[in-house]
């Protein structure tokens, strides 16, 4: 037999205005179980709650029924109330009887009427509920960021100056991402190399982090403040300890390889750094191009290198490590435009090249040494065509989305080399130019100035008559079709999210929209948090973005990430699913409704009928689930309940409430 | 034996005549049997989709029909693109519904259920078989002839209409040119539309359509066009001169671009005279060229020839002086063996001799 | 330049754009004026209104300015435009149905593309084939173009591309009451939709 | 065979008869709306009572049957707007549930208006009020729930995952807010 106490609430004249609370008390009274009723002019007030710890403790009350504002209210005051009583704080239920029963009838006889229905249910519901606990998650205080571009590299760094362990997992063979491939930045045309370059050394030398290059994510399990990660570091074939970065050996290096950092409008060798300003500042060998590797002869590396630093027996690395917090800063790449617009040539012209390509053309340390000189003939060209949103806003062939950084950046483009080439003639194709942000329209109107030619109209086609490209557009807003004879076309493609996106996130069990841009947990209120606890996101990862926004979310991510490491532990929440492990079938259908991973099937042993037998049951971690309780429902088996708000405290409050 | 139901046209017996003829002789050399469909009726092209959507799916309705009916088991081949599309906008349409059928054989007066695809001749001369068959059948490789094929747009375009992956530079007329000896040349206006009936319509308007295929064939080394529709042929093979006028007129540079069916082309590869494949009712000159570049094919063969031989010969006198020098060597090494052996003998007789 | 009272734009005017995109099967409210279908139209120089413009203004609801434009009937349908439109508008199914629409609106601002179309189709209805020498005469006396292509038909009867005698082919009169009975139909279908729309009204 | 005996029950509705709707309203979306209400004194009718659950995709089809089985004339479901769900996808699995279950009580002869499903934020304070006072009127319309027998008590067959379960819901059971 449960002791129920009830305390009902004036609240002023807010609740007593319309609700005969006196009326409410003696009905209540009159309920099994409850042992003691009392109202009070302001429950919440300090004698009030010193009246409800008292009455508890006289007379010997074991649950607690309040009849007073919202739950969203005052239920966390209750609560604290109750943990200093020998009252489990779950062993409480609120009536709501101001915002929806006083405040929203006017008939004093009909709110006197439902009050005492409303707490009918809560007395039905309390006597049914059970003291609930929660657990203490320990904290391990470091955090694995994924991805060491600008994004990552913020992100690390912010959480590495506040006092914690960090590592990167980068999957290139150096820190830095896209943003290093860039010349200039707009709008302040900052040197990117500039910028960047520190803080990629500043990452590599912080005493806090981490950095593991050449390295991916393997596997994950646990939660939130728990999560373990299995990290493979490809094999390098040089041990780094050894190396002291040279370079004898890339001079040496007979094998000859499509550069990729230059967008492949260079070559490099084998065994390679991946910029001269790489870090770690040390080289690795492409296993697939390597002559030794591949064919067994060669090995002219291994004979100029003065440490003996080259090791051909190399095999990757896996290491376990255990994360409190993780950082998804997996970048962005161009959306493979060729298969998609064969009206541009669809790759077949050497001179219609991507931004990418055009960043590595006018940087000085680029194939060209910063000449703008077309690829195919490297000669410079007079004439100078850039289309804008190629896969952007185009359901029909890319995607629908705006890919947000491209306006400034084709402006930037068209600046850059009318600046370059003076007698050059530039030509912008557009649909819109969207330029909100800090100095971005009047960076826009300068361009303008400098001559740049804004011709509003996508291109329909690009086509070769000599060594011309021609392409032809229409002038919108003049109504009449164009055309440009150009020397080189620089097509302004669309972001989309980094290779392997899909399968990162679904370790981490990280949703993605339908174009794999990871998801948000609230796009205004909670705009770094994933849906799984302890999962945050930077940079473009989450959607397109330029560099600025980039570094303000990663430093958002960061002070979220520090947050949660500055905890010891985290109270878990007790209100979770829990499965009655008698009557579950272990088929599974509760992990596939689970939005946070959160229950998985596990073999266990059980002794039925006097005989041992194993088998599968589900397994809900508290450390992931968030109590939301689509479980329950699914079960087949009604395995599954929702501590808190079980099947048998929702059956008895409907029948409570069927009584009136 | 591969043997398709056939949908010849208005213009087969008209402007169309040298691809008619070259077709059959095509289809009789690789044995691709062509059935022409009994009583088959006009497919009313653009004129009857801009009068009425329903005349517009009906007309080609009645000739599959019949195709269905007479030939059944028959794919029907449309070498004309404008009645390929006719025919098959029609066949989508039919089998887009049940409801839409029902309205189909209202109008045609007859039953139908849309069995028979609707192929072009291309399609047909594309298959692996076909092309074995057509690559064992080349006598003479059309060499030196740089050509621009050029499609058109009915036979592309509406790309889920007409089936097409590659709407903007398709490849199949090209590898059979290459297939035949000849150089495709890589130009951009394979599918850029000729003007249709506009030519006739807007004569004025329409004329720089033409003008800018041409252009772009020549811009990019093209010695002829090759095409695969009537109309087409018709626009660029008869108005050339009328083109050319004009350029004259403005000071510009005429046009020398002769037009030819692509079934033309592989009748001569298979050994066909000009005239037996229809080349010699062509408006535009279309002779000169082909002696021109069999003559360029004959001196280039000579000229490899030479080469051949040329190279051959010096292999042969590297080898030769390979295998003196070897010799040489061999009978160096001989004599030094020999000398050696010698010494080694002498002290042996020295030696005896000083005993 | 024109002038656009837009609040003076009637919702019959708006309906029958509506109707006009219906016919089409494309959603007028997809089109962002982008201008790639312009861009690629090898007529567009020759037009009143580019093929964007005739979209913009049956966004618009200006129906009249579309029904009496040129565009649709020089608008040679191929399919140029709706195969590179971004937002997968049949451009080219627009011009088409504004085309009929104008065409039963009793306008043809082409008269040369209406005769061909009718002298084509009368060809057909007569001979189940279209006769391309009778054709081109009576378009060119129809539309006054009388000595258009003179030149070329000597030259086709020269080659014996084209002669006096006419193909038929044996069921014309089969092929006759087909364009009949698909005549009928479509006004029928257009009858029925004018009623539907009395009805709305 | 219908469990519903179709109502001439008009003819017997007690004096004073009041319509008695239980309304289960998800904690985030509809039960801070249905506060709000509060804050800003609308009024509404005193038949629906309220029913906290933490979302609407802990909404239990049997909770539904035990309230018509004991009384109830009428039960209001409410949650999050599809996409708004606090806990990403309860809704989702709401809807697809509530709809099958819906259809199934139709098909056992409940009258349509008797069970509904809204979607009613949390700043949708105005809504949630008319939401109430609809269902009460349409509930009152058709006068008390006369269950001839009881509604058998089942487990409801397990709902398929995945996309055919939402194609199997025709279009028109989707009340128009779900549909929208």
């Amino acid at each position: 037999m449960s002791r129920i106490g009830v305390f009902l609430c004036y609240c002023g004249s807010n609740i007593a205005g319309t609700v005969d609370v006196e009326a409410v008390a003696e009905m209540a009274r009159s309920l099994p179980e409850v042992v003691y009723v009392e109202t009070n002019k302001y429950t919440c007030s300090d004698p009030g709650q010193e009246g409800v710890k008292n009455a508890i403790i006289e007379k010997g009350i074991d649950r607690v029924v309040v009849g007073a504002c919202s739950p969203r209210m005052h239920e966390p005051t209750w609560r604290k109330l109750l943990a200093d009583t020998p009252v489990n704080p779950y062993m409480l239920e609120v009536a709501n009887l101001r915002e929806q029963c006083s405040w929203v009838h006017k008939d004093r006889e009909v709110a006197t009427a439902k009050a005492i229905d409303l707490v009918k249910m809560a007395v039905a519901k309390v006597a049914r509920l059970q003291p609930l606990h929660s657990i203490e998650i320990p904290v391990h205080k470091k955090a694995l960021v994924i991805g060491g571009g600008i994004a990552g590299m913020q992100t690390a760094l912010d959480i590495a100056d506040a006092g914690f362990q960090v590592t990167i997992v980068e999957r290139e063979t150096s820190l830095g991402g896209k943003m290093v491939m860039l010349d200039k930045t707009f709008p302040t045309m900052d040197c990117s190399a500039c910028i960047c370059t520190p803080k990629m050394s500043e990452v590599g030398n912080h005493p806090n982090i981490t950095v593991k290059s050449y390295s991916e994510v393997e596997n994950v399990s646990g939660y939130i403040g728990n999560f373990e990660v299995t990290i493979r570091e490809k094999a390098k074939f040089i041990d780094y300890n050894l190396c002291t970065g040279c370079g004898a050996c890339e001079t040496k290096c007979p094998a000859k390889v499509t550069n990729a950092f230059e967008q492949g409008m260079s070559q490099r060798t084998a065994i390679y750094k991946m910029f001269p300003q790489a870090v770690p500042a040390k080289p690795v060998i492409d296993a697939e191009h390597c002559l030794k590797l591949t064919t067994g002869k060669c090995g002219v590396c291994s004979k100029v290198c003065p440490t003996g630093a080259i090791n051909y027996e190399d095999e990757d690395k896996l290491t376990t490590e255990t994360y409190g917090a993780v950082v998804f800063a997996t970048g962005y790449k161009l959306i493979d435009w060729k298969p998609l617009y064969p009206e541009y040539g669809g790759g077949k012209y050497e001179d219609v090249i991507t931004g990418l390509q055009f960043e590595r053309l006018v940087n000085a340390s680029g194939p060209t040494e910063g000449h703008v000189l077309r690829p195919s003939d490297r000669t410079e060209p007079k004439s100078v065509v850039i289309i804008k949103c190629v896969g952007s806003r185009d359901p029909n062939k890319g995607k629908a989305y705006c890919s947000r950084a491209c306006c400034m950046y084709s402006a930037k483009h068209a600046h850059q080399y009318l600046d370059k080439v003076p007698d050059g003639k530039c030509y912008v194709f557009y649909m819109d130019v969207r330029t909100p942000g800090k100095g971005y329209d009047e960076f826009y109107m300068n361009t303008l100035h400098d001559g740049a030619q804004y011709i509003r109209g996508r291109v329909s086609k690009i086509y070769k008559e000599g060594d011309k490209l021609i392409c032809k557009g229409e002038d919108t807003l003049t109504s009449s079709q164009v055309t440009v004879s150009a020397d080189m076309v620089v097509l302004e493609t669309a972001m989309v999210p980094a290779d392997g996106i899909d399968e990162l996130a679904a370790k981490f069990t990280v949703g993605r929209d339908a174009d794999s841009w990871l998801v948000e947990a609230h796009a205004k209120l909670r705009p770094v948090e994933t849906n799984t606890a302890g999962i945050y996101l930077a940079g473009t990862c989450q959607g397109p973005k330029d560099i600025p926004d980039s570094v303000c979310q990663a430093g958002a991510a960061a002070s979220k990430v520090i947050g949660l490491l500055n905890k010891d532990a985290l109270q878990s929440n007790p209100q979770i699913s829990r499965v009655n492990e008698t009557l579950c079938q272990g088929d599974g259908a509760c992990v596939n409704i689970c939005p946070y991973g959160a229950i998985s099937i596990v073999e266990k042993q059980f002794r039925e009928n006097s005989r041992k037998v194993v088998r599968p049951v589900a397994q809900v971690n508290p450390g992931l689930c968030q109590g939301c309780g689509a479980c329950t429902v699914t079960c087949r088996a009604g395995a599954m309940d929702l501590l808190g708000y079980t099947n048998e405290s929702i059956m008895r409050e409907v029948d409570a409430l069927c009584q009136w | 034996m591969m043997k398709y139901a056939y949908f010849p046209g208005c213009s087969a017996n008209t402007t169309g005549k040298s691809f008619t003829v070259s077709t059959a002789y095509v289809a009789e050399k690789i044995g691709v049997e062509l059935v022409e469909i009994p009583d088959w009726n006009c497919c009313g092209t653009s004129a009857a989709a801009l009068t009425s959507p329903e005349l517009a799916v009906a007309l080609p309705a009645r000739s599959l029909a019949i195709a269905d009916r007479e030939l059944p088991g028959l794919d029907v081949v449309a070498p004309c693109a404008g009645c390929y599309r006719s025919l098959k906008t029609s066949l989508a349409f039919a089998r887009e519904s049940e409801e839409n059928r029902e309205l189909i054989k209202k109008i045609i007066n007859a039953p139908y259920e849309a069995k028979a695809d609707v192929l072009t001749l291309l399609d047909v001369l594309a298959t692996d078989e076909a092309r074995e068959t057509i690559a064992a059948k080349v006598q003479r490789k059309l060499r030196c002839l740089k050509v621009a094929c050029y499609y058109g747009c009915a036979m592309v375009r509406p790309a889920d209409v007409c089936e097409c992956d590659n709407v903007e530079d398709p490849m199949e007329m090209d590898d059979l040119m290459e297939l035949i000896g000849a150089e495709p040349v890589d130009w951009a206006f394979k599918t850029e539309c000729c003007g249709a009936a506009q030519q006739m319509t807007i004569p004025v308007q329409a004329k720089p359509m033409i003008e800018r295929i041409f252009q772009n064939a020549v811009a990019n080394g093209a010695d002829c066009i090759v095409t695969s529709c009537p109309l087409c042929m018709l626009n660029l093979d008869m108005r050339e001169a009328e083109i050319n006028r004009a350029r004259v007129a403005n000071g510009l540079e005429p046009f020398d671009i002769p037009c030819y069916y692509f079934t033309e082309l592989i009748g001569l590869a298979f050994g066909a005279d000009p005239d037996e494949v229809g080349i010699d009712i062509h408006f535009h000159p279309a002779k000169t060229l082909l002696l021109q570049r069999e003559l360029d094919a004959l001196e280039l063969e000579e000229a490899e020839n030479i080469a051949r031989a040329e190279e051959a010969r010096k292999k042969a006198e590297m080898a030769a002086k390979i295998a003196a020098k070897k010799a040489e060597k061999a009978a160096k090494e001989k004599a030094a063996k020999e000398a050696a052996a010698q010494a080694a003998a002498q002290p042996e007789e020295g030696k005896e001799a000083a005993e | 330049m024109r002038f656009l009272d837009l609040s003076a734009i009637s919702d019959a005017d708006k309906q029958a754009c509506e109707a006009i995109a219906r016919d089409a099967g494309v959603n007028l409210k997809d089109c962002y004026q982008c201008g790639k279908c312009t861009a690629g139209c090898p007529l567009a120089e020759s037009m009143d209104l580019v093929p964007r413009e005739v979209i913009r203004y049956l966004q618009l609801g200006a129906v009249d300015v579309v029904l009496e434009a040129k565009t649709p009937w020089i608008c040679a349908q191929c399919v140029v435009c709706s195969s590179r439109c971004p937002q997968n508008v049949d451009i080219c199914s627009v011009m088409r149905a504004v085309r009929l629409a104008s065409k039963h609106a009793g306008k043809r601002p082409v008269p040369e593309a209406d005769i061909f179309d009718d002298e084509f189709i009368a060809n057909v209805r007569a001979h189940g084939v279209s006769n391309e020498q009778y054709l081109a005469a009576a378009y060119n006396v129809k539309s006054g173009h009388f000595v258009q292509d003179m030149g070329n038909a000597t030259r086709m009867l020269k080659r014996g591309m084209v002669g006096v005698a006419m193909h038929n082919t044996k069921g014309r009169a089969n092929v006759a009451a087909l364009v009949d009975r698909a005549l009928a139909a479509d006004s029928t279908r257009r009858a029925q939709a004018d009623e539907g729309k009395g009805g709305e009204a | 065979m219908s469990v519903v005996e179709t109502n001439e029950a008009a003819a017997q509705v007690p004096e004073n008869w009041e319509p008695k709707i239980i309304a289960f309203c998800c904690h985030w979306c509809t039960y801070t709306g249905a506060d709000l209400a509060g804050l800003n004194r609308m009024n509404y009718p005193a038949n629906v009572r309220v029913l906290r659950i933490p979302c609407s995709g802990r909404m239990n089809p049997q909770y539904v049957i035990e309230a018509l089985n004991k009384g109830c004339d009428g039960v209001l479901v409410c949650g999050c707007h599809p996409g708004d769900c606090h806990y990403v996808t309860g809704n989702y699995f709401a809807r697809r549930r509530m709809m099958i279950f819906k259809r199934l009580l139709e098909y056992e002869g409940l009258e349509p208006d008797r069970f509904q499903v809204r979607w009613i934020s949390g700043a949708e304070a105005g809504k949630f009020r008319d939401t109430v006072m609809s269902v009460v009127e349409q509930v009152r319309a058709l006068g008390p729930l006369n269950l001839t027998r009881e509604i058998p008590y089942f487990e409801l067959p397990a709902v398929p995952d995945g996309e055919e379960a939402f194609d199997a819901v025709p279009e028109e059971v989707v009340p128009e807010e779900v549909s929208a």
